[in-house]
């Protein structure tokens, strides 16, 4: 061993050196990262970190108001639950609802003021400070203010509940201008005017879904979009299994089952527009089999003699005999309950369905009766019920009227707050000449949406997860409720809350619009509308001082006067009916040739009426109805699909007399024939990278038909045309074959024992529950 | 003093024939070198069975326990159960036990060879390229003088074709 | 001629002494690392001495690590703290102007763990606080030190042995301390 | 085909070496093609695969096994004839075998080296693969032995010892025949390798005993690895794999596409090699007939498992049935059936037997009807499960194609090395078929 | 299992199946199938909860979405009389679970709480579990995804963030149950009915799942399971899942 050469001996020394050097790189590389601890400067005193604490405020992705409670870890918002407290959704969510965090921390959110540098629409903007903002637009405000401001000074706002909606209408009275409107695509506009026509209760009553025994719904997919989804889907569930024994039947009728309609006994595809008739239908044979005792009998058969079953089968493609088994189960199942929504009240003849289906109730004496129509009992509280900003809202034939003034007087100028007309509206040739040569447009808005790319200057907003406001749930609970929304995070940006905003620009403009609006920011004026509430209803509230009343409210994050739910209900004649009864055809644009099918838009569950796009969760829920994620569809019954040579994923030109857009297909199998549908939601031009460029709006291409007696917009109402484009695109879907192959999955083939069998063969069939199997 | 002789030849009957007429004349340590394995050369020298099936069997046997053993041990050390089965399920343990029983068994059937053919061989023996080629080599130990004359002569009869006089390596230079 | 594996052997007797002389230098290499490299105490941006703190004046644990009781993390005083009390005490010292530097500056003072768990884990203090563990049996005799050394391994293996000898509930189960 | 003139003993040891030692540069040329294929479609794409996740790879949701497991059995597969073709004619005394069992044997060990390399491409984790092995660590967790997968473990563990023993055992006096020609490092290595074998009667007869049990131990081994590796499928309730048909029929197969690879590396030896006297047409034509008799032993065994799962009459095995019969995957099904049934019918001629070129063709037609066949076992049954929403299709991506021909390519490099460092025909088999030299028979 | 037992106890101890007999809790859910409407709120619960990656569109296009629960639909019959089924489907938690026996590292395994446990950083990726389990509970990360800067602040510090490589499935919110066994430590009593609900539970508006404590007779789900309508998926696979399904009439 010992006889080393040179070379051995260079080769030991060698080999020594990399042995060390390689020894001590494994010892250093199994040492962890170096990691900071950092405690804080002063310790707030509710932040306990590791342990989470719960804020209450209010869900504001959509109108109906749910309560939610955030769960917050070191400042950071973690997780969106329902208020437990919140009579509307009792604890539960839908799932835009859980999605509200992605609204707060979305990476396309706007961090400070723009102004616009390039050309109107060309997109290019550059950060300003806040106070530059403030003063250019208090000063473009102020010199338009004074008498005839409403052609020059417009607010158009989403929607807006509570307080803040009393904060614009005072800002733009002080203002001198009265056009100050809200919009909403979804806003049952037609439901409010029929109701004030039956009822001359210009609110909606609550639908006591709960406690019915029949429902029969035309067209209102109310487990996803109409009125207050959580709410409807809490009662649908008591309905259905709440009540031990008793079990509600529930009826569709609806060209194209949606999500609601997947869930009901019976689903009835009828005509679309001729629901009305078939609610007549109904009475009619309600009316002759002397199902309705009331005194006018013989009033009401000779208005409603018209309507014969065969007369309403031919026209609405019901066939009879379905049609006397649904009236003789409406009329004999008590309490039964007909509401009518969605495309069914969205037609040219809207209103006069939503009578029709209102004549029903009255015929199988639904009214303020549990499980059927009750209309909450009026607070006595004033400033409660100001809070509904129903008023406020501006059907299709007045937001024309704004759009006219808007391109007709010279710099004029349009605040938008949370609205995207350019989205939410046919773009027919009016709102495209308003927002080309208005005077100056301001954005206040979260994300940069298409409206916001017309803008001159850009105001970004809080979320609604850190700003204060107040919302009044609209259709309600049967008794007064409003709950309060707070901040749960400290703002991530350097953005202001709407409500600030306007309170600065109040401010600097000075005079006596500064002391018409003397709060400093939102919280205080919140206060001050909260204080006068706390006032009129001393009687009731416990808490001795105002403070303990709001720190008790904030708690709890809602309140409301359970007491006056047994209150004498509001007196419901129908002596109107009669009066109102009356079915016009529905009318369509586009003539039956060139454009031989109905398009059948429908407000999807995750998108709602297109501001949920951005948000990546709800780009990846499967559609409930068809699975499909990350883009739109046109739905098309396999039948005429096969008829026309298409199949799925064929892209395919929907063309209707305004426009047209380019979709790829999808065999939906439960659409009638001549009616094709689409998803509202997708097709953003400009929403932050996970809305841009995804899927078609037909928003776009609905003709700009309005109902005839409302004014609103009729968006049910557009025929189309459909023609093939050759090409072909995948449809990312979620689902493999859904068809079950007899292999009991969703439990249809397992033997039922009735309730009352005996004991011992109940036993033998009964799935034991604890892991004995 | 000790010399050993090496008969080449290149037939193998040749060589059995001088192994057979050594063996009969007393030799002890002979041993026939071949370049491939002679059948019928065990009756000529008479060599006793190898001890290699014992190791095999033992090896098979401590590898059937091993392998439960491991299995069953290392499932009692950490108990997570798995699948509503048993700790200690038998049929995928017997599944283990086999395979390690039959891994235990050939490395105690290599080891068993080794230690039989007495490889790896560290001491230095005789030996002739040509033996690996085509030729039959006959090494037997002589202890005296007249032995080596006496065994010379009988493989020149057998007809070998050379005989080297090789001097003397070891003691127990070629056993069994 | 004759035949062995020997001299073969010597060919490579080279080529494995090289090899074996590697093999001591790695281990070396290694030992020198864990013991004179360790990264177990690492220099804090202020010297601060548990053993003036703890040992001396006996400032109890809870004092300064509020929430070892009632929730997973232990929590580190915040500065507001320290100021109240070297407001007073000990104010010329050179630490203690670092103290104040980062006070004045509005800057939490950035201290490095000694003692962190991979994120997968869930240690929960207020657990281990209720239990009955005293801070020293997993920290060490802080008490004593002047800078904060990690003597426990905190591997796995090593809360295996004291859940084991310690008969916890559940103490074997892995979502006891996984995440 | 003339009659080549028996080589003598010396001729047999100077071919042998020559084709150990003399390495012309034809052969640099393919090891050096085959090493810089295997590393840039196999190492690569896997370091690629490493670094971003296996998702890479083709699979997804329901079938959550790809064609990295199909490369995993087929290796296994082309791994077990080399053994039992070798240990089972040794124990039938068959002549034929001499020339051929020694590369079979080697073809056996690099087979199961690349199908563990298969295994380690196939993990989503792979750097914590030790976690599998039974070895004490400070966390005190062990690897599940309830599990097919720690069967598997064991298993190719045991083969790969056993089929290295017996490769080595038996080649141990071939160093020594080798060690007396060359010289410098590698008479260093033959020194070593042959333990200082010198060939007398006592180490002939120790060496017939071990190989002999050796060869009894190797054969039922080698039947449980490949038994073992279909419960990796059998064993789950997946409707397509839970049939208990499974072990025999991957045997079968195993034997079925290990033959056909033999047949395929006869050939080639033969060609580059020029051992045309070794390894002559009876080679040929003997493996022709064992081949006939696995492809029907094969389509047997297939017709029998689509029977028992048609006689079940459940609606997830009918459906399985009809999508491996009709549904996406047909084409490729019949392609097989094709290939692995119906083509080496063309056997049961001898001349096709003996005509080497249709023997090459038709075994690497059965070796491609077999990895289809793998590949068809995983998609068909994971594709399509008990709930038929989740159900879902599996094409391979170019990264699992080009890891395959890379796992192709790697075998191939390994095989060129063995057969300069281990004679690849073993001299004193050969050398017992004929007779000892100028004794005329 | 002490040590103090002798030999032959442990010895029957280790061979009798269910080696759990007596589970501390047996949690197990029951999911009316007649109140479920498929709205999917339980799906963007759970993925708000459990830190499920944003999978973007070219993970559904492979065929790679990662949810932990998902609403399948089955049609019924053709159009004009023609019925959607909904059934969410998530892991069962079986109690003889074919996914638990075949990891070779006991990343899956049963423990006494009665659930299907999934140890993140024990997995090696063999799959063979997502393969085995006849309800496809299972989701598997193809890739180590990421999450946009503001998104990571939504992140649940109690749910570990899963690298690529790792098999992962529905838990039943284990960090709740674990939340919810802590405080009731410290108020040593037992976890109350309905204290603890897993995020798909307290977020379904017709409250059609009902999660709960399967050993003690009076809560909620063990009444339910009572219920007639009850069935199991695949009952006859005999993996004796944990979760009941109430017939939709």
């Amino acid at each position: 061993m010992l006889n080393l050469n040179r070379r051995d001996f260079f080769k030991l020394i060698g080999a020594g050196s990399i042995g060390t050097g390689a020894g001590f790189l494994l010892g250093e590389s199994m040492k962890n990262p170096v990691e900071l601890l950092i405690p804080y400067l002063i310790p707030p005193e509710d932040i306990v970190p590791g342990v989470a604490t719960w804020y209450n405020t209010v869900c504001n992705q959509c109108g109906a108001g749910c309560g939610v409670m955030v769960k917050v870890m070191e400042g950071r918002a973690k997780k969106i639950e329902g208020n437990p407290a919140h009579p509307v959704n009792q604890g539960k969510l839908c799932p835009l609802g859980q999605a509200g965090l992605q609204v707060l921390y979305n990476p396309d959110r706007l961090r400070n003021p723009l102004k616009r540098t390039g050309e109107r629409g060309s997109g290019k903007f550059q950060e300003i400070p806040w106070e530059e903002a403030l003063t250019t637009l208090a000063d473009r405000v102020g010199g338009l203010s004074g008498p005839g401001a409403s052609d020059r000074v417009h607010l158009l706002s989403g929607r807006a509940g509570g307080h803040l909606d009393e904060l614009f209408s005072r800002f733009m009275d002080q203002l001198g201008s009265r056009s100050y409107l809200q919009y909403e695509f979804a806003h049952p506009h037609n439901l409010y005017l029929a109701n004030k026509l039956l009822f001359d209760e210009e609110r909606l009553p609550y639908y006591d879904i709960k406690n019915t025994q029949y429902l029969l719904s035309f067209g209102a997919d109310y487990l996803t979009s109409w009125l207050s989804p959580v709410h409807h889907g809490l009662s649908y569930g008591h309905m259905r299994q709440g009540r031990p024994g008793r079990r509600g039947k529930f009826v569709q009728v609806e060209p194209r089952l949606s999500l609601t309609g997947a869930n009901a006994d019976e689903w009835v595809p009828a005509k679309p527009g001729t629901e009305g008739l078939l609610a007549l239908g109904i009475a009619h044979l309600m009316v002759r089999n002397g199902h309705y005792e009331g005194d006018d009998q013989d009033k009401w058969s000779r208005a409603l003699d018209e309507y014969t079953p065969e007369r309403v089968s031919r026209q609405t493609g019901v066939d009879a005999q379905r049609l006397a088994s649904i009236a003789e189960e409406f009329a004999r199942s008590r309490p039964s309950l007909a509401i009518g929504g969605g495309t069914a009240a969205n037609h040219t003849n809207g209103v006069s369905n939503l009578v029709a289906f209102n004549s029903l109730n009255y015929l199988a004496g639904n009214l303020q009766k549990p499980g059927g129509i009750l209309f909450n009992p009026p607070s006595d509280s004033p400033s409660l019920l100001s809070a509904s900003p129903h008023k406020s809202q501006a059907p299709y034939a007045r937001l024309l009227a704004l759009m006219e003034r808007l391109s007709k007087t010279k710099d004029s100028l349009l605040l938008l707050h949370h609205c995207n007309p350019l989205f939410n509206l046919p773009d027919t040739v009016e709102i495209k000449a308003a927002f080309q040569n208005a005077g100056m447009i301001v954005s206040l808005t979260n994300f940069m949406d298409e409206s916001t790319m017309m803008a001159d200057l850009v105001l970004p907003t809080h979320s609604y997860l850190e700003s204060w406001g107040d919302d009044v749930p609209e259709p309600g609970v049967g008794f007064p409720v409003a709950a309060i929304s707070q901040p749960v995070v400290a703002p991530l940006y350097d953005t202001r809350a709407a409500g600030d905003i306007l309170l600065l620009l109040a401010d600097k403009i000075g005079g006596d619009v500064r002391n018409a609006l003397p709060w400093s920011n939102m919280e205080a004026y919140l206060k001050s509308a909260w204080k006068r509430i706390y006032v009129e209803k001393g009687a009731v509230i416990e808490s001795s001082t105002f403070e303990s009343f709001w720190k008790a409210v904030l708690q709890a994050g809602v309140w409301g006067e359970t007491g006056s739910k047994d209150a004498p209900g509001v007196r419901i004649s129908g002596k109107h009916l009669l009066s109102q009864l009356a079915y016009e055809a529905p009318r369509f644009a586009g003539d039956q040739e060139a454009y031989p099918y109905i398009l059948h838009p429908f407000v999807s569950q995750a998108f709602h009426d297109g501001r949920g796009a951005n948000l990546p969760w709800m780009q990846e829920l499967p559609d409930p109805t068809t699975s499909v994620v990350y883009g739109s569809w046109v739905e098309l019954n396999p039948r005429t699909a096969m008829h026309l040579g298409i199949r799925e994923g064929d892209l395919l030109w929907v063309e209707s007399p305004t426009g047209k857009i380019k979709v790829p297909a999808y065999l939906y199998p439960a659409i009638m024939p001549g009616v094709v549908a689409m998803p509202i939601g997708q097709g953003h031009s400009a929403y932050g990278q996970y809305a841009k460029g995804r899927g078609a709006n037909p928003i776009q291409i609905l003709a700009p038909l309005t109902d005839v007696k409302s004014g609103a917009l009729a968006w049910a109402a557009t025929r189309v045309r459909i023609t093939k484009t050759g090409e072909r695109v995948e449809i990312l879907k979620t689902d493999g074959t859904p068809r079950e192959l007899g292999r009991n999955i969703t439990g249809k083939r397992i033997t039922m024992i009735p309730i009352d069998a005996s004991p011992g063969e109940l036993a033998s069939n009964r799935v034991t529950g604890p892991n004995k199997g | 003093m000790a010399a050993e002789l090496l008969g080449l030849f290149s037939h193998a009957d040749q060589a059995l024939k001088a192994a057979g007429g050594l063996r009969d004349t007393g030799f002890q340590e002979i041993s026939l070198m071949s370049p491939t394995p002679l059948h019928g050369v065990e009756q000529v020298l008479g060599r006793k069975t190898s001890a290699i099936k014992r190791f095999t069997f033992f090896g098979m046997l401590t590898g059937l326990l091993a392998g439960f053993l491991l299995a069953a041990g290392t499932a009692t050390l950490y108990l997570l159960p798995t699948g509503g089965r048993p700790i200690i399920p038998i049929p995928p343990y017997l599944v283990i036990s086999y395979e390690v029983g039959i891994l235990f068994a050939v490395l105690a059937t290599l080891f068993g060879f080794l230690v039989s053919a007495r490889l790896p061989a560290l001491r230095e023996r005789h030996y002739t390229p040509e033996t690996h080629i085509d030729r039959f080599g006959i090494l037997v130990t002589c202890s005296s003088e007249q032995d080596a004359e006496r065994a010379r002569t009988i493989i020149l009869a057998a007809g070998a074709e050379e005989i080297r006089q090789l001097e003397y390596l070891g003691k127990k230079s070629h056993e069994q | 001629m004759s035949i062995s594996v020997l001299p073969a052997l010597d060919a490579s007797k080279k080529a494995v002494g090289i090899f074996v002389v590697g093999l001591i230098a790695f281990v070396i290499g290694y030992w020198v690392n864990r013991n004179y490299f360790s990264d177990a105490t690492p220099v804090q941006p202020i010297e601060f001495s548990h053993r003036i703190h703890a040992g001396e004046n006996q400032i109890p644990c809870m004092y300064c690590h509020l929430y070892a009781r009632s929730s997973r993390v232990a929590g580190v005083p915040s500065v507001h703290k320290c100021i109240n009390c070297h407001k007073v005490i000990a104010t010329g010292r050179a630490e203690i102007n670092k103290l104040f530097n980062y006070w004045n500056e509005k800057k939490p003072i950035p201290w490095i763990k000694v003692h962190d768990l991979p994120d997968f884990v869930y240690f929960s203090h207020k657990r281990h606080v209720r239990g009955g563990v005293q801070c020293q049996t997993c920290h060490g005799p802080v008490e004593e030190m002047n800078r904060v050394t990690r003597l426990a391994s905190l591997q796995m293996g090593w809360c295996l042995e004291c859940h084991r000898a310690k008969k916890v509930e559940n103490g074997r189960d892995c979502w006891t301390c996984h995440k | 085909m003339r009659q080549l003139k028996k080589p003598t003993y010396a001729q047999v040891n100077d071919d042998i070496v020559r084709t150990l030692v003399e390495t012309g540069p034809r052969y640099y040329l393919a090891l050096g093609t085959a090493l810089l294929v295997s590393i840039v479609l196999f190492f690569l794409p896997w370091y690629y695969q490493l670094r971003t996740g296996v998702g890479l790879a083709g699979m997804n949701q329901p079938n959550v096994w790809g064609s990295y497991l199909a490369n995993f059995v087929f290796w296994i597969g082309l791994s077990h004839s080399g053994t039992l073709l070798s240990a089972v004619l040794h124990i039938t005394q068959s002549p034929w075998r001499k020339a051929i069992y020694r590369s079979a044997e080697a073809m056996t060990l690099f087979a199961l080296i690349i199908a563990s390399l298969c295994l380690f491409v196939h993990l989503g984790r792979s750097w914590f693969l030790h976690w599998a092995l039974p070895y004490p660590n400070q966390m005190e967790l062990w690897p599940n032995f309830r599990s097919p997968l720690l069967f598997d473990v064991m298993a190719i563990t045991a083969y790969l010892t056993g089929s290295s023993v017996f490769l080595y055992v038996g080649a141990i006096p071939d160093f020594a025949a080798v060690r007396d020609r060359v010289c410098g490092w590698r008479k260093n290595l033959y020194t070593l390798l042959s333990l200082g074998w010198r060939g007398t009667d006592m180490e002939w007869h120790r060496l017939g005993v071990a190989y002999t049990f050796l060869a009894v131990l190797i054969i039922p081994l080698a039947v449980s690895v490949h038994s073992v590796v279909s419960w990796d499928f059998a064993m789950s309730i997946v409707p397509g794999l839970h049939h208990t048909v499974f072990a025999p029929y991957f045997v079968v197969g195993a034997i079925y596409s290990g033959t056909a690879g033999i047949v395929t590396m006869m050939f080639l030896l033969r060609k580059y090699f020029s051992l045309e006297s070794y390894i002559t047409t009876t080679h040929f034509n003997n493996l022709g007939k064992l081949l006939l008799l696995l492809s029907l032993l094969w389509a047997y065994i297939n017709m029998l498992e689509i029977f028992t799962g048609w006689y079940s009459g459940s609606s997830a095995q009918i459906e399985t049935l009809n999508y491996k019969l009709f549904g996406y995957y047909a084409p490729l099904f019949w392609g097989m059936v094709l290939f692995c049934a119906i083509i080496p019918l063309a056997l049961i001629v001898k001349k096709v037997r003996t005509s080497l070129i249709t023997m090459l063709i038709i075994s690497v037609l059965i070796n491609i009807g077999m990895y289809i066949e793998r590949l068809l076992i995983l998609t068909t049954s994971l594709s399509r499960k008990y709930l038929p929403d989740y159900w879902g299709i599996y094409t391979p991506t170019l990264v699992e194609i080009s890891i395959f021909i890379g796992s192709v390519a790697l075998f191939i490099c390994f095989f060129l090395v063995f057969v300069k460092i281990v004679p690849s025909v073993s001299m004193y088999e050969v050398k017992e078929t004929l007779d000892t030299p100028d004794r005329r028979r | 299992m002490s040590d103090s037992d002798s030999i032959k106890e442990k010895w029957k101890k280790y061979r009798n199946p269910g080696y759990q007999d007596k589970f501390d809790y047996s949690w197990g859910m029951v999911i009316d199938l007649d109140r479920c409407t498929g709205c999917e709120a339980c799906v963007t619960a759970c993925q708000a909860e459990n830190n499920l990656p944003i999978v973007g569109e070219e993970g559904f296009r492979s065929g790679r979405e990662i949810k932990w629960i998902r609403i399948e639909r089955y049609w019924d019959g053709e159009y004009p009389d023609i019925k959607l089924r909904f059934i969410p489907m998530l892991c069962q938690h079986c109690d003889n679970a074919p996914c638990e026996p075949v990891c070779p590292v006991y990343a899956t395994y049963h423990n006494q709480d009665g659930l299907n446990v999934q140890v993140y950083n024990r997995c090696i990726g063999t799959r063979s579990c997502a393969a085995y389990c006849p309800y496809d509970a299972r989701s598997f990360n193809w890739f180590s995804f990421t999450w946009d800067k503001p998104l990571d602040e939504q992140l649940n510090p109690d749910v570990t963030v899963r690298e690529k490589g790792v098999m992962e499935k529905c838990t039943f919110c284990i960090q709740r149950i674990r939340q919810a066994k802590d405080t009731a430590k410290d108020q040593n009593r037992r976890v109350r009915d309905g204290e603890v609900q897993p995020a798909c539970v307290q977020s379904c508006p017709t409250q059609a799942l009902v999660f709960g404590d399967r050993n003690d007779p009076d809560s909620a789900v063990s009444k339910l399971a009572q219920n007639p309508r009850g069935y199991q998926v695949l009952k006859e696979l005999n993996t004796n899942p944990s979760i009941i399904y109430l017939k939709n009439l």
